[in-house]
């Protein structure tokens, strides 16, 4: 018997489907609970290109959800460990790896080369980043996402329907949502989410039953129930002509933060320390710390720092907003520097010494 | 008036439903439209004023602030989750 | 962060529910499309004590939906693989295995150890002695059952609630359920029904939310929409005095056949052929054919073969129904021979040569 | 009256759904319980009476053969399934 004969002698999957999912090309964004079993389900039914995006490694406390991980896995790189049981799985795939978190710079370059895009991310500067590049690529994309005993599930942007942006036009702030240390989740959730993403793929692929696309899945594990909200596309949600500047990331590290009274001590008490200022040129110039070196945002992700001397660098900006996003980013950067937030910013410190 | 609640709108009520009284006995003015639900809930419950981003869904479909809502409508708040 | 963190953080889960998985003990019957998912999360999360149960051994086109087997995996035992990779996802976890198909004479001494049974199975005859072994011993057991897109999900038996009979009282025949090859499954829809069944199995477990007791679940993948279906307890369905004496193997694996008058030119051009009469001894004595060994059904398990000149066997009985399941049971005890069955049995013989 | 097709009934039928009409229009005997409706839809699909266990809901609920039936009850067809 064929390999994928349990499924080509479905009268509507037939081997008309099988040759469309061989010859289908999927992103997967996010190698954790919902990543995991979409990609197993996918390779196991034979898609014929799957691309693997996730920079993590493998956690000890992400055992309890994502199930292609072994204990012995547990430090090394997801990308690796997933490639390497993938394979083993199905040697037919195609697989592409992407050893980087999704930004604004790959995106668009990255998700053109494939048909759809699995939304397997954890937070939502890059769901919103994902929609964005999906609208001005003209690729479907199907979402998932997990609070508790709870899931979403989606397909946005499929064949000019509706997308993320028209249910939730504006990425919420930092303060409403919890953020993923408070926020858990039943280990077996991502599994049902996950597989109910990999069902919506296929049917994009091979344009069997319904797909998801105006309808919102909310799947209510406790009571174990589905509800479906239907909803309508905003026609200027299509009206995208690039990315934002910015996606901010309201990731699960939170950055060490110091308060603008603990910082004025150190700077009293220290004769040198490294202070990273990352406004405008112009805000700079009308008000400064003179131990600051003024490196504005936008242009922080070009400028290569030399920071050999210290261990700890300080970032500040007007309000404190902007110093999070950047110390974020320099993290993600400098894993070897531990960045601190001056909590209020320049704000706070003009209130303390006016 | 029965409120479905989902995703952290549950946590901050502490229930996965809500009634909301349709007749005047309480003296209170009663919500008509999507938004005057909003503010109702929010004085209620002052954390679901912090949720910018919330959608409402009426009889399984999404609402717009101004939708009218009736006693015998169903109602979801559906604020967005981030896990994954 | 601890291994469960994810979870025990949860307000209705708690370090309680993870106390009481780790103190809980869980059989899986069948590790096959369904228990592979269920056995992958209910490991992740910590579940103390998991049974495996299987016979089998993977199969190239198994690997379209079963998804914890490799390439290299065709052809090993099941129940070692999924060992051998689950000690590996979590060494605290205590396993069991039990290298047998569940039969009327293992099914009570195995489940009695028992918290509850998943029904991962893939044939009638093990879902109703799973339900009438779980009814007598007041276990609690999760239904999963698959066909092309769609799924089924229930617990049975919870808390003297209704029962699988309560739904289908009695196992429909061989002509009116399409066989397992006729039969297939889109490669999710198991991954879709086995989360389901693992969540089933966790809420009973920790005692969170509603089970689905009393209500049968419709999944349907094309729609991607649950329907729920309530019933009740039928009150004589709790009332069995012991197991049936026969479950009947309506398998996937179809026993070749032949026809009577086949059979007959075959024994009129041979000289010799080795043919087992399935029938009571009373109905042996009453009519037989002259090549025929009796062994009647019932005593065939206990039975010792010694066939070693030929590679064909011949199966007989009256009307060929009980030839048909000795031809299977047969064949799973010694997979080296074929085992025939003759269609319409002695009363079609009857017939012919008058 | 509007049946809603599972399992091996979906493959018989070739459908999801399936209409029954309500009105006598046609002529023909309206089934008035399940096992009529049982009976009406074995007529026109002869395959459907080979399922000799075979579950009827009616609005969601089991019902046995001598439960009545409506024109405006949903009623799903539910064959037990094998398949794991």
């Amino acid at each position: 018997m064929s390999r994928y004969a349990r499924q080509t002698q479905l009268k509507d999957f037939g081997p008309e489907g099988q040759q469309k999912l061989s010859q289908s090309k999927v992103l997967v964004v996010g190698l954790g609970g919902l990543g995991l079993p979409v990609l197993q389900y996918l390779n196991a039914m034979g898609v014929g290109t799957l691309g693997l995006l996730d920079q993590d490694v493998v956690e000890h406390h992400n055992l309890q959800r994502q199930v292609l991980y072994t204990e012995q896995d547990v430090g090394r790189q997801k990308l690796e460990v997933v490639h390497e049981k993938l394979s083993a799985q199905n040697s037919q795939t195609h697989f592409k790896l992407y050893d980087t978190f999704l930004t604004k710079d790959n995106a668009l370059e990255i998700i053109k080369d494939y048909n759809l895009v699995i939304d397997a991310t954890d937070n939502f500067p890059t769901r919103y980043l994902i929609n964005d590049a999906c609208v001005l690529l003209k690729k479907p994309f199907v979402y998932g996402a997990l609070h508790s005993f709870e899931g979403h599930v989606s397909v946005f942007n499929y064949k000019n329907g509706p997308t993320y942006r028209c249910l939730y036009p504006n990425m919420p702030n930092a303060e409403e949502v919890p953020n993923c240390n408070e926020n858990g989740v039943l280990g077996v959730i991502p599994g049902i989410i996950g597989t109910f993403q990999a069902l919506e793929a296929i049917k994009i692929l091979t344009g069997i039953g319904e797909v998801l696309s105006g309808k919102l899945l909310l799947f209510d594990g406790l009571s174990q129930r589905s509800t479906q909200i239907g909803f309508k596309l905003n026609p200027k949600n299509l009206e995208l002509k690039k990315l934002q500047d910015f996606y901010e990331p309201l990731d699960c590290d939170v950055a060490p933060t110091i308060t603008a009274e603990d910082f004025q001590s150190l700077l009293e008490s220290k004769n040198t320390l490294t202070l990273i200022d990352v406004r405008t040129e112009e805000e700079f110039c009308e008000r400064n710390l003179k131990e600051a070196i003024n490196i504005p945002l936008d242009k922080l992700e070009l400028s290569s720092l030399h920071i050999t001397s210290v261990d700890e660098v300080y970032v500040i900006c007007q309000s404190g907003k902007r110093s999070e996003i950047a110390a974020k980013q320099l993290q993600d950067q400098y894993p070897n520097k531990q960045f601190i937030t001056i909590l209020g910013g320049m704000n706070k410190i003009a209130s303390l010494c006016p | 008036m029965t409120i479905l609640l989902f995703g952290i709108t549950k946590d901050i009520v502490g229930a996965p439903t809500l009634s909301v009284p349709t007749a005047s006995v309480t003296g209170k003015k009663i919500p008509k439209t999507v938004k005057e639900l909003k503010a109702f809930l929010g004085n209620t419950y002052p954390e679901l004023n912090k949720l910018s981003s919330l959608a409402v869904a009426v009889n399984n479909s999404y609402a717009e602030d101004d939708q009218v809502i009736n006693s015998y409508d169903e109602i979801a708040l559906i604020p967005p989750v981030s896990g994954g």
